[in-house]
This record gives structure tokens, C-alpha cells and sequence, in this order.
């Protein structure tokens, strides 16, 4: 066995395992110097990154992939932990990873002045473990202990800027949400296990019956995760929380909120799938009435702010109401096989999970580039600040064109799927969604204008142009937004669309777990 | 690795399809209409004269910098209009976590009565 | 019936809990009504593998009989631990809440949000 | 907190090394009776935590910096790791107990059914709880060594 071999055989667990081992070696490192430190997190990461890129590869090429933990097969019952890796997962995991990678380099620079940075590296790994984790598993009670890793590294993250008393009140509420959010999922892992005996995901979704109990945990996951990914609502926690942490950290929340969002759609899709096509099940219309909230709440709010974190977080909201337009879309129409245009509304809301965290990522890097140069996040004091800082500012019109979806930018060619496809179900969502979108822009106009333009301010006379790492992590989601702009259809047809036909082929799911346990 | 040929390909959204190659051309032509346009009037503009100072209707200009609107003063009438909503939505996030969860609690129950009544008895 | 009680009480340990974090106003007691809904599901989660008349899943000079199922006990463990480490990080951050404001009101420390 | 009375520090003296040697029981026999690294680390801190009532907080970060503890935190952390890791070489699967059979050191296979316990089995078992054991005794000293730390200084200040 040659070493590719080898490293495509356990790419699962090395794209938790590493960022883990890595978390731990970073203090040790730490004590040595300080850019050892930050050279060895960023190598961590690429390794990291790489190992992902070649599971999602071999994923796509080869099909579903598990990992067992501890021993080389399967018995039942199923008591082992186990991975489970279909293109979903793996398109999740790239979102993750990349995020990850861009907020480690645009840390070298923007956290350069804070203490206790071996914390804040350590931190910054386990949480990158906890979502790939979240988002390569396939057991229900792994998953409860990835997201709680999450929770809890990200809500210390949130509050890492501890002589700010509002990071710190951001970061207690964003702990009690995410914990009582990962109670109640336990409480249903609780309830399957219960009755199932079960703790895999494709074991309880092969033998669910949708008695009472199944209900309610139905409705504790759906309440939990959509809590946690941030869906009107219950999004409440989400702008304090994105708007108090530092800009690096609010660039992998992105991630984390989707890595939920993630998880919502595996209990809707997978875990629920054969029960979710029932005619007397509406699932896929409470999705579109939340997505049509929080699209509407997440603009009208970012209307009215004038903190400019606080605004880009609300605009945030909107974006995750599109994506769950789109997801609910194609949850509607499934029955039980998903219509072809409920699978580009599932296209389309799947594309916009990768295009909202590269926008609204790169919205708040240049938030966190003005912060670095200025101090000031209000908009009421900022202004002319495109004289002294050009390429932030030439960033931030890509990331403007590319969140309000404006072509030929990344962000138009997923709303466009969601738009055409939710037409077919009900013109008036369609038009809910287009409206909002234009809103998006006005709302980014004016940052642009309030921040970038007018005249020179004398105050900020003396400010400069942000280090190069910062540049850098912000060029590399500007150039990927642009090429998924151009380009769209290579993503669509190469990663988006296997993700979709995965979400939708639970049967496919289910069987690979059961032949390999050789039962059923 | 890629063909050349994928990149060329058009985005099929079922009901019609979206080129951003096409529209870049478009943007690109379009550009160069403005820019010939712009060009007819390129050389009545005189930079010195009274032709580039700003007119307010004869007022005196103020300092370059309380002419800058602020950023919560943009779009001030939309705000207005809208004044209900937002404030009824503002008191919603009242940054008070108990609330948050009172929230979920209540959206619990709303989708425990959604899912168990449309699937009849228990 | 009596089977049933231990069901009841995961019920109410977890409403208890819930109304304790909506209702109470104290930052602790509503980290204290966290732990309640914790322990709820800790004791739903211990529930599930106990059989009646069962002993403990240990094998060392086991007495004999059905044992316990150890699964649910193993998670219960885990959940603790995560409890831990959640409880230390919500009361130090309490600690500093109570720095910057001067008080442990949740109605007071949320106040001046846009 | 300044430290306690002289009658409180002898009584911590002497009851210390029975606490930690009954917690360091129960993590060398996780793998056969209740209990296990958490269990014993944590009944290891809180020993560690009469120490620092008896003495002062103060005190105690002096002779024990917070600094060290996280370093003996994360050597716990990465000890579990490199052990899972050690299964991916040895035994071809991530967190394999490929200690098992081998015949070394809590190598032996134990006989089936219920009897008396040998310590020597489980494989890697009990090597893993030595490692969460020495995170959890750092971890959790940690914590409420520095929240003690924080309150007092900030009761110095006033």
C-alpha cells in the first residue's frame, strides 16, 4: 500500500484527527515563538485542507465512504463509531475547511496585538475539528459531542476579546443557546436510541416507524438545529454573536452555522427521508415559511442598523433564509421523488451554502480590515476611507455585487436556480426573494457609500492600508467568488449536483451501512 | 485537466439557462457605449472654472466633511416609512437571553402542534 | 406504574429547567437551570438501559444475572463531561460579566442593543 | 483567599496523599471497575483544590503556574491522540487496540465470564485513561484555580 493510498483510505479520520492533534501542539509550539506557532497552525490547516480536497475527490469518483473506529468491520448490533462520508458531507467539509484556512492567515495580522494567542490557535483548530466532525459523522451521538466541541470553542472565541463587555455578554449568550440547543438534540438521540436501539444514522433511518416519539424528536432536532443555524426566529443570538467577535472568528461562525444547517438537513433528508414524502407531513413548507421570515426579518434589520458588524450579520440571516427557501423548495416537492425542479431548488439552496459563506466571509473580513485600520465600526463615523485603502476597498464592491446577487458574480447564479425553481412552486415566494435581494443591495450600497466614498475625513488621515496577510486571506475569497461567478456551471455539475443526488438517494445512504454490517 | 469546452458550458435552471461569459460581453459592450457617450461631452468640461464647483441652489458650500451623510441618515424617508416595523422588530432583539429562549420554546410548541395534529390521532 | 416514574421526573427535572432559564432573572440561576435540564436528560439517558432487577454491567466478580444495559451509561458519562466543561466556561464568563457591569441581571447587562 | 487557619493546612497535609492515591486507584482500574480518567482526575483535583482552600489561591499560583497546567493539559490531550494514532500504525484503524493479544504490557486477554480481574488486560484502555486522567486533573485544577485567582485579585483591587 502505497502512501496516497493510505491517506485516502483514513482521509476521514485524518481531517478531524489532525486539526485535534494539532490544537494541542500548538501551546507547546507557542512557548518557543510566537510566528512558529502561527506557521505551524496555518501548515496544520493546509495539511488539513488537502486531505479533504482528496476524500471529497474520492468521495465524488467512488461513492459513499465509512470509516469504522477501532476495528476493521462491522457487526450488529451497531455499537462502533462510524463515519459516514457521502458528497453532501464532503461538500460541507470544503466550506469548512477553506473558511478555516482563509481565517487563519487573516489572524497573522488582525490578532497580532492580543495576548494569550495560544489559546485563541488552539481554540481556533478544535473548532475546525468540531465542524468537520459535525459534518463527517454518521452517528447521531457523535454528532451531539462534535457539536458541543463546537459550541463550546466557538462561545469562547466569541468572548476571546475579554475586556469588551459586550464580547462577553455575546459570548454567554451564544454557550446558553448552543447548549440548550445540544440538549434537546441529545434528548432525541435519546428518544431513537430508545426505541431503536440505535445510535447510526442510516440504522435509524432504516428501521424508523414515525411513532409519537419520533415526533417529538422530530421537532426537537428541527427546533435545536434551526436555533443553531440561525433561522427566524430564533436567530437572535446569531448578530450579537457575529457581531461582537473578532473578524477572523465570525469568518469560521459562518461555517459553524452552517455546519448546524448541515445537520438539519441530514435529520430532514436522511434520518426522517423515508417518512418525510407522506403528503400529511408538512416539513418542507414550515422550511419555505421560515426561509421566506428570514429572509424578510434578516433585510428590514439590516436596513436599520448602523453598526456595521450588526448589519452584515442581519444581511447574514437573509442569505440563510435563501438557503432554506431553496431547501424547503425541494423538500416540498418530493413525492416521494423529487421533482426537476425540486432539484434545483435544492441545487440552488446547496450552491448557496458555498456562495453565502464566501460573500458574506469576505463582508465581514473588509468589516474586520476597516476595524483594523480605523478602530471604529460605526458607520455614523466612518468615511472617504477608499482613499487610503484601495484594494480593501476594491474587495469590498466584489463582495457587494457578490451578496446581493448581482451577476456576473457567484451569488447570482445560485439565487437565479432558487428563484426560477420556487416560481414553479408559488410566484409569490419568488418575488419575495427577488425584492429582498434588491434590498441586499441598497443595504451594501449604503455601506459603501457611508464608509468608502464622500470626502476625505481629516481623522482618518493617518490610516493605511491593512498588512498583506489580511489582503491575502481576503484576495483568495474574492478570487473564488469570482471564478465561482464565471464559472458557475464547473461547481454546479462537479460538486453541487452529487451533493444534492446524495441528500435526496437515502435509500443509498441506508444500504451502505446495512451491507456492510451484513444484516437487513 | 478540465476540458476547455466545460467552461464554455451554460447553467441549465430548467426553465431557461444563464451564460456569465454572454452577460460579460454584454457589460463589456455596454461599457463602451457609455464610454463614447462620455466622450461627446469630454471637451466642454474646463477644470479651473466655475463649472466644477458644487451648486446647492446658490448656498455656500459647507467643509468637505459635514457634507458626508452619515450612515444612519441614508435612506432616512425609507426608514421612516418603515418606522413601525422597525422599531416593533428592534424591541423583539432586546439582547435579553431569556427571551431568546422563551423563543424557542415557543417555536417548540408551534411545530409540536404543526407536525401531531395534520397526522391525526396519536 | 412505578416503572413509569422515573419519566415523569425527566419531564419535570427538564421543565423546571426550562422555566428557570426563561423566567429567573439571575445569571446563575439560569446557568443553574441549564445544569437542571442537563441532569434531566442524563437521568432519561440512565433510564433507557436500566431493566428491572438488573445489576451493574460489571464483569469483575459479577454475581451473576442481567446486567444493565452499559451503552446509555457510557453517554450519560460523556454528557457529564461536556457538562463540565460547558458549566466552567458559562460561570467564567459570568465572572467577567459581573466585571464589566457590576451586576448579574440578564435584563440589565442586555440593554443599549440596536 | 489568603490561606486558612495552621489546623486546616496540617489536616490538608494529611489527607492529601490519600486522596490522590485513591483517585490514581480509580484511574488505573478504569478499564475494570467504575470509574476511569474523568472519575479519578477529578477526584485528583479536588484534592488539589483542598490544597489550594487551605493555602491560598495566591499561594498556590505562585508554586503552580496556570501557565503549566494548560501545557500538562494539552500533554494529556495529545497523548490520547498519539495512542489513537498509534492504532492507525500498528493495527491499520484509527483508535485499534492493537495492544490486545500482544502479550505486553496490558496485553493479556482476560478469561471469559465473570472472575476476578487482572489488571494487565484491556490494551490501550488503560493508557488512554492514564492520558485523560492527566487532562483532567490539569484541566479541572486549572479552572478553578484561576477563577479563584480572578475573584481575589479583584477583591484586593476594592
Amino acid at each position: 500500500m502505497n502512501a496516497l493510498d493510505f491517506i485516502i483510505a483514513n482521509s476521514p479520520i485524518f481531517a478531524v484527527a489532525i486539526p485535534l492533534l494539532g490544537a494541542f501542539l500548538t501551546p507547546i509550539f507557542g512557548r518557543i515563538n510566537d510566528k512558529l506557532r502561527n506557521i505551524f497552525a496555518i501548515t496544520i490547516m493546509i495539511i488539513t485542507t488537502s486531505i479533504v480536497f482528496i476524500l471529497a475527490y474520492d468521495v465524488i469518483t467512488n461513492g459513499i465512504r465509512t470509516y469504522i473506529f477501532g476495528a476493521q468491520d462491522l457487526t450488529l448490533p451497531v455499537v462502533r463509531i462510524l463515519f459516514e462520508v457521502d458528497a453532501m458531507s464532503s461538500f460541507m467539509a470544503i466550506i469548512s475547511v477553506v473558511l478555516a484556512l482563509v481565517a487563519l492567515i487573516y489572524s497573522w495580522a488582525f490578532m497580532k496585538e492580543n495576548t494569550g494567542l495560544d489559546k485563541y490557535y488552539t481554540l481556533l483548530l478544535l473548532m475546525t475539528a468540531g465542524m468537520l466532525g459535525m459534518e463527517l459523522t454518521g452517528d447521531m451521538f457523535n454528532f451531539f459531542v462534535f457539536l458541543e466541541i463546537t459550541s463550546i470553542s466557538s462561545a469562547a472565541l466569541v468572548a476571546f476579546w475579554i475586556n469588551k463587555g459586550k464580547s462577553v455578554e455575546a459570548g454567554f449568550k451564544y454557550i446558553v443557546i448552543s447548549t440548550i440547543g445540544a440538549l434537546f438534540v441529545l434528548f432525541s438521540v435519546a428518544l431513537f436510541y430508545g426505541q431503536y436501539n440505535a445510535l447510526n444514522m442510516a440504522i435509524i433511518a432504516h428501521s424508523i416507524q414515525f411513532s409519537f416519539l419520533d415526533k417529538i424528536a422530530l421537532v426537537l432536532l428541527i427546533g435545536a438545529l434551526a436555533m443553531k443555524a440561525g433561522i427566524v426566529p430564533l436567530h437572535m443570538w446569531l448578530p450579537d454573536a457575529y457581531s461582537k467577535a473578532p473578524s477572523s472568528i465570525t469568518l469560521i461562525l459562518v461555517g459553524v452555522t452552517q455546519a448546524s444547517l448541515y445537520g438539519l438537513l441530514r435529520v430532514c433528508f436522511t434520518i426522517y427521508g423515508k417518512m418525510i414524502t407522506l403528503s400529511s407531513i408538512s416539513i418542507g413548507w414550515i422550511l419555505v415559511l421560515f426561509g421566506i421570515v428570514t429572509i424578510l426579518l434578516g433585510v428590514i434589520m439590516a436596513i436599520a442598523q448602523s453598526d456595521l458588524k450588526r448589519l452584515i450579520a442581519f444581511a447574514a440571516v437573509g442569505e440563510i433564509g435563501y438557503m432554506i427557501l431553496g431547501i424547503g423548495t425541494g423538500l416540498v416537492t418530493m413525492s416521494p421523488d423529487i421533482s426537476a425542479a425540486g432539484l434545483t431548488a435544492l441545487k440552488g439552496g446547496i450552491f448557496h451554502i458555498m456562495n453565502d459563506a464566501l460573500d458574506v466571509g469576505l463582508m465581514f473580513l473588509v468589516a474586520g480590515a476597516i476595524f483594523y485600520a480605523t478602530r471604529e465600526t460605526s458607520l455614523d463615523r466612518l468615511g472617504g476611507l477608499a482613499r487610503n485603502m484601495k484594494y480593501t476597498t476594491v474587495f469590498f464592491i466584489i463582495g457587494l455585487l457578490a451578496v446581493s446577487g448581482l451577476p456576473p458574480m457567484n451569488g447570482f447564479a445560485s439565487k437565479l436556480l432558487i428563484y426560477e425553481s420556487t416560481y414553479q412552486l408559488n410566484p409569490i415566494l419568488a418575488i419575495i426573494a427577488i425584492l429582498s435581494s434588491i434590498l441586499l443591495l441598497a443595504i451594501f450600497v449604503k455601506v459603501l457609500h457611508s464608509a468608502f466614498l464622500g470626502p476625505a475625513l481629516p481623522r482618518f488621515n493617518e490610516v493605511k492600508e491593512v498588512p498583506k496577510s489580511m489582503l491575502f486571506a481576503m484576495a483568495i475569497i474574492a478570487g473564488m467568488i469570482i471564478i465561482f461567478g464565471i464559472f458557475p456551471d464547473i461547481v454546479v455539475n462537479n460538486i453541487v449536483e452529487p451533493a444534492a443526488n446524495a441528500l435526496v438517494d437515502n435509500a443509498g445512504y441506508i444500504s451502505k451501512i446495512m451491507s456492510l454490517a451484513g444484516g437487513a | 485537466m478540465l476540458p476547455f469546452e466545460s467552461l464554455l458550458k451554460t447553467l441549465q435552471t430548467g426553465s431557461g439557462f444563464w451564460n456569465p461569459l454572454i452577460w460579460i460581453v454584454a457589460i463589456i459592450v455596454a461599457l463602451l457605449v457609455v464610454l463614447i457617450i462620455r466622450g461627446f461631452g469630454k471637451k466642454d468640461y474646463k477644470k479651473g472654472t466655475t463649472q466644477t464647483q458644487a451648486f446647492l441652489s446658490g448656498n455656500p458650500e459647507y467643509d468637505k466633511e459635514n457634507m458626508h451623510i452619515k450612515g444612519s441618515n441614508v435612506y432616512w424617508g425609507f426608514s421612516e416609512i418603515m418606522r413601525w416595523i422597525i422599531q416593533l422588530l428592534k424591541k423583539m432583539h432586546n439582547g435579553n437571553v431569556s427571551d431568546y429562549v422563551l423563543w424557542f420554546v415557543i417555536i417548540i410548541a408551534i411545530l409540536f402542534l404543526s407536525i401531531i395534529i395534520p397526522a391525526g390521532a396519536i | 406504574m412505578i416503572f413509569n416514574f422515573p419519566f415523569i421526573a425527566v419531564a419535570a427535572l427538564i421543565i423546571v429547567g426550562l422555566y428557570a432559564v426563561v423566567f429567573r432573572k439571575n445569571l446563575i440561576k439560569m446557568i443553574i437551570g441549564i445544569t437542571i435540564i442537563e441532569s434531566g436528560v442524563n437521568l432519561f439517558l440512565i433510564t433507557l438501559g436500566y431493566r428491572e432487577g438488573s445489576i451493574a454491567p460489571i464483569y469483575t466478580s459479577s454475581p451473576g444475572g442481567i446486567m444493565s444495559l452499559p451503552v446509555p451509561q457510557a453517554l450519560t458519562l460523556t454528557s457529564i463531561v461536556i457538562g463540565v466543561a460547558v458549566l466552567a466556561l458559562m460561570l467564567s464568563l459570568v465572572i467577567h460579566i459581573y466585571r464589566h457591569y457590576n451586576t448579574l441581571d440578564v435584563r440589565k447587562i442586555g440593554g443599549g442593543e440596536e | 483567599m489568603s490561606g486558612m487557619s495552621k489546623i486546616v493546612k496540617t489536616i490538608t497535609n494529611v489527607a492529601i496523599p490519600f486522596i490522590l492515591i485513591y483517585g490514581i486507584y480509580v484511574i488505573a482500574h478504569g478499564h475494570l471497575t467504575p470509574g476511569g480518567g474523568f472519575q479519578g482526575g477529578a477526584v485528583v483535583a479536588s484534592g488539589l483544590v483542598m490544597i489550594m482552600v487551605a493555602y491560598g489561591s495566591v499561594w498556590t499560583m505562585e508554586k503552580i503556574k496556570e501557565k503549566n497546567l494548560s501545557m500538562l493539559e494539552s500533554l494529556g490531550a495529545f497523548c490520547f491522540i498519539l495512542l489513537a494514532f498509534l492504532g492507525l500504525v500498528f493495527g491499520s484503524v484509527f483508535f485499534n487496540n492493537y495492544l490486545v493479544g500482544s502479550n505486553s504490557l496490558f496485553g493479556t486477554v482476560p478469561a471469559a465470564g465473570s472472575g476476578l480481574a487482572d489488571i494487565s488486560t484491556a490494551g490501550i484502555i488503560p493508557l488512554m485513561n492514564f492520558a485523560v486522567g492527566l487532562k483532567v486533573i490539569a484541566g479541572l485544577f486549572a479552572i478553578v484555580l484561576v477563577m479563584a485567582y480572578a475573584i481575589t485579585k479583584k477583591e484586593a483591587k476594592e
